[in-house]
């Protein structure tokens, strides 16, 4: 075993992990915003690390799948981002503890379907 | 061009000019019109051989035309009306609307009649039968809203009967591989029996239909009465027969090699004599003449289809024989009324009445004729009513000459009724500016009336052809003469037994009614309905004189109960259930696409759960 | 490996048939007419995973001759399956697409989806 | 294809120009990333791909011009990169133990503050940088305004929200942008 | 190598049960929708991961591909339940 | 030879993507374009026609790959009439549409005449490919014209219509792949030649099973009952010279589908009497649910339906006669109906609902029209000496010579209902008093030449009926003799 | 009621698919002498197409592809036909407000890149899994997000129209190229090349290329058609 393939292992390894952790959190978070959280960090992550880790492996395959690890990074926290805003337009709050903050709630409910920019 | 296909081309050409040249001219629409009928009968009675052929494949089928001694006899009752109806057609329909349209549809039902004549094989009759049936249809419907249920239940009878033809003419096809019909008429003794009495029955169904055999006359007193009389003279005098010549065809060629041939020449002449009655009935019921000659026609298709089942040779000649008269006098007597109906516009006995000063020749025509229908002596009705009953008797159908001869009198009232009805009786202000009817209608119907009259002095001019078309047919070929068995007739020739006595009661008849009628000219005293000298008593202004309405009302009430329900009311009912019927099947169509899918995936897994059993190894 | 391929099997060709049946216990029961399109959809996605899997061969790669391919046609899955799902899924998606804009129209019409609602048409 | 967002500025032909070549050259990385080789016919086609698609993006892809090329700013972006890498891994450790154990004390809360960052690019670079980052999601941006799901919230002020969430990327990010 | 990948596999697959669950329990369509997410990314390793697998380098094309597709439709959803359509 | 078959795709094709573009330039031109490629293609099909006279089938390969590697069209007596036919009526129907479409705006009268035509299109590669995947491909080409042009007049329930048509077009088009692929998994090939040289190898089962899905799938189109619970909304609701299109084009080439699947791929007895069966169910339901219709197209669209029931009777015959007397009655079937929806779409022009009752007394007002529409009538109810009636002797004697007396008593039984229920239009036509609030529209010249010449049709046929009755036979010849037709195809390989 | 009934139904037509479907025998070939291996070896040998299913899809059975395309042709056609609305009855596209500034310029950043990854995978038809269909498809998408992030954002209805007609005539003129030089509609009649080269498979590549154009122009013409349509 070369380095390389040492270290793609171990990303892949560590990869396959955290999306495991990631689709755990999904199922096991309280809330659907924490959900979120959970799903995009870790699996962000992830899916990243195992896709490295086979550009470890396979250096001739590097460029693409470096193409896919960007596309990764850029696209899920999008998505989350564009879920969770829906979510909210939909009238659907995070759980909060007594006295908590939700500083987009005001923006949402007072004005109702208040346009932004 | 063979002279037969040049009277059917003439005709159909004449039909299509005739119809359009009405845009142009309405006195050159009625010339051509008149030259289109009679050019080709001019051409037919000079022009056509007998037994000749012409022959030609369409579509891989053969077809063949020609002329047959037997169809010859009826193409002279189709011609001679044709040409008769023509003529006064020109006069009838004068100023009427869509006369383009009847002389269109005119034309072709001469035509298709001709070419069922001509046709030597299935595929021509069906195809003219189809052309008569339709173009009849045609003039049935011709007038206004009220005729379309007639005009329908026509149709579809005629459908029934043509379709059982042409189920007929489909089977033969499998039996001969052709459509001729004289190699049907070869093969048909070799058939399986089955068969032999299938094809039979079908094609008697098909010719039931147009001679208005009970059941399936239903159509007939409607449409008789509807078309425009010029026509139905055609229709009810030539048209209908177009049953009896397939009929006797049936009989004499397929039935006689048939053992139970016997018994279905019987239950036909018993379900004519059940026509005769019931329809002799209902004409008596009647207040409208139209109406009372259409039943009239039906009763007389009865007798004739009496004869011709009952089949030995001096019935069948009968048969024939009246058959022709009948188109002679039940012609002329819907020219009668359609002369009536010109001139005052109704048709109605309870409204008409006393036009015997007004219309004479249109009352000696109707005289003449009532007096053939009625088969007084001397006229040529009572020759052909006399060889039926010698006929029935000598062939022990007892039971029949009692029907007949019952429906016959019953005849004698409806026909009191109808020249009573129009010509006697009181005269009425409202008809007192009635004129007798134009020339170009006199002159046919006086022709027609000449010829009844002509028939009974010499019946041979018309037993010739028919003796000569029974023969050819193959109906017996040990008779020279079939009417040798007549008492009727003598025994050495063409000569009538009765002849000299036909002429001496003919010559008073004639004699007398000139007499009368040429005194009562002057002599006529009019007198008001208060004149006590009427009948010693002062009638009442109410008081109707003449009898019209209610007139048979005694009779009517006492055989009332034959005529409770009409066999039409029968065929309604079963109309509706089927309609109802179809109106519950067609709810499969729910409107809902969903279900429709539904009932795809039920299809499919019906079909597979049948799999194997449905596709076969 | 025998008996993996078997339960394979049986989930492939299980889950197309599901999906087929899906389909049609959508289109066939659900009163909303984009109900019904969406199970036509799924229909034609579990006829299109059947397709698929019909043309599947055990161990086989895909049908194309890349570097370090070019002699491994007896290990190709067949093509010609894969061909027609394309074909299949093109025709799909334009007939659903037709689908929908009627869906829509029929919505201005008769203010509603509900398929049994809409039918003026009958008899 | 025609793509014209109508609310967008005419543009300087520099900035133009400018702007094409940056996409040129993006655009013909990405290709090349999606081929996976320095092959002559690849590269070629991908040089005439991106340069006739660079030039029909123009108005769209507005991110950056050729100024991002600059060294300074070049290592600002690495930097920023490796930021934003390790705050990626420490999220997922935060994430983990929370997954693991969710008995664990959460406060969450949306909270909001202000960004100096003037291009909306620049926004939501730092938007994905908060949701990539430990137990933040970005929810929206409004003007300059951002709102935050915060798992945790240590406080409602915007300014201290601002300085625990954003303010290492959005100092690296002037920088670049 | 290949051991390493099966475990991958096996634990995404694990993985890819607890989202099954999700998307099956909802509650909220929001719900649903992240786990079709995660779905696609768990898709996107899982096809780089077979790919390498296989030894094919085109299968990979299918990964990005799906990745797009995946993050679009996540947009389209996330508009519509946002009440943009 | 003067073209190629494959010109019949390739030309309107071509046309069809290049109409949008020279619409830019005169508007017209969306409207005379489709008239010269149908124009073109009735050309071609019969100078094709002539020359297969002398120079047999043609097998025309496409991509350069002989059967059954590649895709092949097949131009024989049998696809050559019917695609002769279905040009010929193409043709028809946009010179009845040209002027008709006048007053509708540019966009639509683009999209009608390019749906049109590529209706046609896809009808006539139905029938000359000799690939069964890609007439699966043609079909959904027709099926999304129709549902196109079904939905054509925004202002009435034609989306309802449209809507059925596409559910039925999708069930359809899902059990026709699976059939398809039991077909392929089995044999490897999708040549029709090829499957029908090895379907004896066939497992039975598979064999049956895949029959079953295709045939339920092409009996949507062909309106075999149960499946045709669309047609009769469809033709109500689209455009008249579509609903011509659709009964005289489409269904005929979803028959022509059907029949080349059972006679020449299949080796199943039992599918004859399949056609028989279902093809008495639908002639007897659809003529029955006829006869109490009150709009005159759906009255018309059941009758079509009918008619086509009687066209699989007589194929389910089995016999040479049988295929003869089905050919021959689609033909007539094809012109006739065409001439009905044609002149009847005037005698109820005015009116959206397009009741039956609106065409009272119209026979005054629209003589020429009424009279064509009468004409119609006949013809199709078989009087003689029309057309309609060689087609349904032909039926007839087919039937008696296999035997089948029943079969013939029933068909001659319903056709009185159909008889009664033109009889009644007819009568209404002429006999009846005009409606206040109807307004007769003369039709224009060009629907005028369309009626007319269809007319002339049913008239010359009618009494000269040789002038197809050769052509048909050679095509039932062509249809029946299935080792030829491998032979021909394989052997181009 | 009629549930049961349908799923009573569903579970015959069950038991039958199954049944079928275990009469193939999975992953195992099922016919001797199918096309299949003429396909696959002309394919490498012949046209030097390294991947099978695009030699299928546009040379050994491009006529299908042909009639594809013309089925897509048509629904854009018909769509627009049903959703048509006399000029002044066109409303504004029913997005009701944009997608956050930040999908937004996300979106915009990715949308060049989603066109070009489109163009990638049907330049690369022959050469990997992609092809026209699916890269015509990638391009719609990306048109896609941009349509429903921005609410003003418009594509000239005659480019689409232009772009769609022209590649479509492209495609049948080299079908007739191929007939009129070479004998038979659509066959090759471009040097095939070395397979695996970009540059290979002679007008395959040509093919697939216009149909990417063309299959792209139709999808955005329907979304377009769609997201016109209010309410
Ligand atoms: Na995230
Ligand atoms: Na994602």
């Amino acid at each position: 075993m070369s380095i390389m393939e040492i270290i793609g292992s171990f990303l892949v390894i560590v990869g396959s992990i955290f999306l495991f952790l990631g689709a755990l959190g999904i199922y096991r978070m309280p809330d659907l915003y924490s959900r979120l959280q959970a799903g995009t960090k870790a699996t962000t992550l992830g899916a990243m690390s195992v896709i490295l880790g086979v550009g470890f492996w396979e250096p001739d395959w590097f460029l693409k799948l470096l193409v896919l690890v960007v596309f990764i990074g850029y696209s899920n926290p999008l998505s989350s981002h564009a879920m969770a805003r829906a979510m909210f337009k939909k009238k659907i709050f995070p759980w909060t503890k007594e006295g908590g903050v939700d500083a987009y709630k005001e923006v949402i409910e007072p004005t109702g379907e208040k346009q932004e920019s | 061009m063979n002279v037969i296909f040049l009277i059917l081309i003439l005709f159909l050409v004449g039909a299509i000019v005739t119809a359009f040249a009405g845009k142009w001219s309405s006195l050159l629409q009625d010339g051509l019109f008149i030259l289109a009928v009679t050019i080709p009968a001019v051409l037919f009675f000079t022009q056509v051989e007998m037994n000749q052929l012409v022959g030609w494949t369409r579509g891989g089928i053969h077809l063949e035309l020609g002329l047959t001694p037997f169809s010859y006899f009826f193409a002279i009752l189709v011609l001679l009306l044709g040409v008769a109806s023509a003529i006064y057609s020109v006069g009838f329909m004068h100023g009427k609307a869509r006369k383009s349209y009847y002389y269109f549809n005119y034309l072709l039902t001469i035509m298709a009649m001709l070419g069922i004549l001509f046709s030597r094989d299935f595929i021509s009759f069906f195809v003219f039968w189809e052309i008569m049936t339709w173009a009849s249809y045609l003039m049935v419907v011709m007038n206004g809203t009220r005729t379309q249920e007639i005009g329908i239940k026509y149709f579809v009878f005629s459908a029934i009967g043509a379709y059982a033809m042409l189920m007929a003419i489909v089977l033969i096809h499998a039996q001969t591989g052709n459509f001729l019909i004289q190699d049907f008429i070869d093969t048909y003794p070799s058939l399986a029996h089955g068969r032999q009495i299938l094809i039979p029955i079908l094609l008697l169904v098909g010719f039931s239909v147009k001679a208005a055999v009970m059941p399936l006359h239903v159509w007939a007193p409607g449409s008789y009465a509807y078309s425009p009389m010029s026509f139905t003279s055609v229709f009810s005098g030539a048209l209908s027969k177009m049953g009896i010549y397939g009929m006797v065809i049936v009989f004499v060629t397929l039935l006689s090699h048939l053992p139970e041939g016997g018994l279905i020449r019987d239950i036909i002449a018993w379900m004519g004599a059940m026509t005769a009655v019931i329809a002799t009935l209902w004409a008596i019921a009647q207040d409208d003449a139209r109406k009372l000659l259409a039943y009239s026609s039906v009763g007389q298709l009865g007798y004739i289809v009496i004869a011709v089942a009952i089949g030995t040779p001096m019935a069948m000649l009968a048969g024939l024989f009246m058959a022709f008269m009948h188109g002679l006098f039940k012609g002329a007597l819907f020219m009668v009324v359609g002369a009536v109906e010109k001139q005052t516009g109704t048709t109605d006995f309870t409204k008409v009445t006393g036009l015997i000063r007004k219309m004479p020749w249109t009352f000696l025509t109707a005289l003449i004729s009532i007096i053939a229908l009625a088969g007084i002596p001397p006229l040529g009705g009572f020759i052909g009513k006399w060889m039926l009953y010698e006929s029935l008797i000598l062939s022990d159908h007892y039971l029949l000459v009692i029907v007949a001869f019952f429906s016959s009198t019953a005849a004698f009232l409806y026909a009191y009724k109808f020249l009573f009805g129009f010509f006697l009786g009181q005269e009425e202000e409202e008809w007192a500016d009635v004129k007798e009817a134009p020339i170009t209608m006199l002159i046919p119907m006086l022709a027609l009336a000449v010829g009844s009259i002509l028939l009974g002095a010499f019946p041979q001019l018309i037993l010739k052809p028919i003796n000569n078309g029974l023969i050819s047919l193959g109906f017996s070929d040990s008779y020279g003469k079939l009417w040798e068995t007549s008492t009727l007739f003598n025994e050495w020739g063409d000569k009538v037994v009765l002849q000299p006595i036909i002429y001496a009661i003919m010559g008073v008849f004639l004699t007398t009614l000139a007499f009368t009628y040429f005194r009562n000219r002057k002599r006529t005293r009019y007198v008001s309905t208060k004149d006590i000298s009427t009948s010693g008593e002062i009638p009442l202004a109410h008081e109707n004189l003449t009898f019209k309405e209610n007139f048979f009302q005694p009779f009517l009430r006492a055989v009332e109960p034959v005529m409770k329900k009409q066999i039409d009311w029968y065929y309604r009912e079963f109309g509706a259930g089927l309609e109802a019927i179809f109106n519950f099947t067609r709810r499969i169509y729910s409107g809902n696409g969903q279900t429709y899918a539904l009932y795809a995936v039920i299809f499919l897994i019906v079909l597979l759960l049948l799999n194997g059993n449905l596709f076969g190894q | 490996m025998e008996k993996y391929l078997d339960i394979l099997e049986i989930a492939i060709y299980g889950s197309a048939v599901a999906l087929i049946l899906i389909g049609l216990y959508g289109a066939l029961t659900k009163k909303s007419l984009i109900k019904i399109v969406l199970g036509l959809s799924i229909m034609d996605s579990g006829i299109h995973l059947m397709m698929i899997a019909l043309g599947y061969l055990k161990g086989g790669t895909a049908p194309i001759f890349s570097k370090g391919f070019e002699n491994s046609a007896d290990q190709m899955v067949d093509p010609i399956p894969q061909a027609l799902v394309l074909t299949a899924i093109v025709i799909g998606f334009g007939v659903t697409a037709v689908a929908l804009s009627l869906v829509i129209r029929l919505y201005r019409h008769h203010d509603t989806l509900r398929i049994d609602e809409i039918k003026n048409l009958k008899w | 294809m025609n793509s014209q967002p109508t609310h967008l500025q005419p543009l300087s032909t520099q900035t133009k120009v400018s702007r094409f070549l940056m996409n040129w050259l993006l655009l013909t990385i990405v290709w090349i990333g999606f081929t996976g080789t320095f092959d002559l016919h690849e590269l070629l086609t991908g040089i005439v791909v991106a340069g006739i698609l660079s030039f029909m993006a123009i108005r769209i892809f507005t991110c950056c011009d050729l100024a991002l090329l600059a060294p300074k700013k070049l290592f600002y972006l690495g930097k920023f990169i490796v930021v934003f890498l390790v705050a990626l891994v420490k999220s997922n450790f935060d994430m983990a133990r929370r997954v693991l154990s969710p008995a664990l004390p959460i406060n969450p809360g949306v909270v909001k503050f202000k960004s100096q960052l003037k291009s909306n690019f620049a926004k939501m670079v730092l938007a994905n940088a908060i949701t990539l980052t430990p137990g933040t999601l970005s929810i929206d941006v409004i003007d300059d305004t951002f709102y935050i799901h915060w798992i945790d919230v240590k406080s409602a002020d915007p300014e201290v929200a601002f300085k625990e969430i954003a303010e290492d990327f959005e100092n690296l990010l002037i920088k670049i942008f | 190598m290949e051991y390493i990948i099966y475990f991958a596999l096996s634990i995404m697959a694990v993985a890819l049960v607890f989202v099954a669950i999700r998307f099956i329990k909802g509650p909220t369509t929001g719900d649903r929708v992240i786990a079709l997410d995660t779905l696609t990314t768990l898709g996107v390793s899982g096809i780089v991961l077979a790919s390498y697998l296989f030894h094919r380098f085109i299968y990979l094309d299918v990964a990005l591909v799906y990745g797009v597709l995946g993050f679009i439709g996540v947009i389209v959803i996330a508009r519509y339940l946002e009440g943009a359509l | 030879m003067v073209g190629s078959p494959v010109l019949f795709v390739a030309i309107p094709l071509l046309a069809a993507f290049l109409i949008p573009l020279m619409g830019m330039i005169w508007k017209e031109f969306v409207r005379i374009i489709p008239g010269l490629v149908l124009a073109y293609m009735l050309v071609l099909s019969v100078s094709l026609i002539i020359y297969i006279q002398s120079h047999g089938t043609i097998v025309e390969v496409i991509s350069g790959w002989g059967p059954p590697v590649g895709i092949n069209l097949v131009f024989s007596p049998f696809s050559g009439a019917l695609t002769t036919l279905m040009t010929f009526l193409g043709l028809l129907v946009w010179l009845y549409s040209h002027k008709f479409k006048r007053n509708v705006d540019y966009e639509p009268a683009k999209k009608y005449f390019i749906l049109l035509m590529l209706m046609v299109t896809g009808s006539v590669g139905m029938v000359l490919t000799g690939d069964l995947f890609n007439m699966f491909v043609f079909i959904e080409i027709v099926s999304i014209s129709g549902y196109g042009l079904t939905s054509f007049f925004v202002r009435r329930d034609s989306a309802e219509a449209a809507f059925k048509f596409l559910l039925m077009g999708a069930f359809a088009s899902s059990f026709l792949l699976i059939g398809i692929m039991i077909i392929y998994t089995q044999l490897g090939t999708l040549n029709m030649a090829e499957i029908a040289q090895r379907m004896p190898q066939m497992d039975y089962h598979m064999k049956v099973f895949s029959l079953i899905f295709i045939l339920v799938a092409i009996g949507v189109e062909a309106e075999t009952f149960p499946l045709n619970g669309w047609a009769p909304d469809v033709y109500t609701q689209a455009p008249g010279p579509i609903s011509a299109a659709m009964s005289g084009i489409v269904v005929k080439a979803a028959v022509y589908a059907n029949i080349r699947i059972i006679y020449t791929m299949y080796d199943l007895q039992g599918a004859y009497e399949y056609l028989l069966i279902i093809g008495l169910i639908t002639f007897i339901v659809a003529e029955t649910a006829a006869l109490k219709q009150e709009r005159l197209k759906r009255m018309l669209a059941y009758s079509s339906i009918g008619q086509m029931g009687l066209a699989m009777i007589a194929f389910g015959i089995g016999t040479k006669e049988g295929v003869y007397a089905a050919l021959f009655l689609m033909f007539s079937h094809a012109i006739i109906k065409s001439l009905l929806f044609f002149s009847g779409s005037y005698l109820v022009y005015n009116k959206t609902s397009k009741y039956i009752k609106h065409v009272n007394g119209m026979g005054k007002y629209l003589p020429i029209t009424a009279f064509l529409f009468t004409l119609g009538a006949f013809a199709i109810i078989g009087l003689p000496p029309f057309m309609g009636f060689w087609s349904k002797l032909a039926l007839l004697s087919a039937a008696a010579d296999s035997n089948l007396v029943i079969l013939v008593a029933v068909i001659l039984v319903v056709s009185i209902v159909e008889a009664v229920y033109y009889l009644r239009v007819v009568n209404r036509i002429f006999f009846f008093k005009k409606r206040a609030n109807t307004k007769p529209e003369k039709p224009t010249i060009n629907a005028m030449i369309a009626m007319l010449s269809l007319a002339a049709i049913v008239l010359v046929i009618g009494f000269y009926p040789d002038l197809v009755t050769g052509l048909i036979e050679r095509a039932a010849d062509d249809l029946m003799d299935k080792g030829r037709y491998i032979g021909e195809i394989l052997s181009k390989n | 009621m009629k549930k049961y009934i349908v799923l009573g139904l569903l579970a015959v037509l069950g038991y039958y698919l199954m049944s079928i479907f275990l009469l193939v025998d999975f992953g195992l070939p099922h016919f001797a002498h199918g096309v299949k291996d003429v396909y696959l070896s002309s394919s490498k040998n012949i046209l030097k197409v390294s991947n099978a299913v695009t030699a299928i899809v546009v040379n050994f059975r491009g006529f299908d592809t042909l009639g594809e395309v013309t089925v897509l042709f048509l629904s854009a056609t018909a769509m627009s036909g049903i959703l048509y609305k006399k000029r002044h009855d066109i409303g504004e596209r029913s997005i009701l407000f944009p997608a956050s500034s930040i999908i937004r310029s996300g979106a915009k950043m990715l949308f060049p890149s989603i066109t070009l990854l489109g163009i990638y995978v049907f330049i690369h038809g022959h050469l990997s899994p992609g092809g026209g269909f699916q890269g015509g498809t990638i391009i719609a998408t990306g048109f896609l997000l941009m349509l429903l992030t921005y609410q003003n954002y418009s594509v000239s209805h005659n480019r689409l129209v232009w772009v769609e007609s022209v590649a479509g005539m492209l495609f049948v003129i080299i079908g007739l190229a191929g007939y009129f030089m070479k004998g038979s509609f659509l066959e090759n009649v471009l040097p095939v090349g070395e397979l695996n080269d970009l540059f290979s498979g002679g007008v395959i590549g040509i093919i697939y290329v216009l149909v990417g154009f063309k299959v792209a122009a139709e999808l955005i013409g329907i979304i377009y058609t769609i997201l016109h349509e209010k309410g």
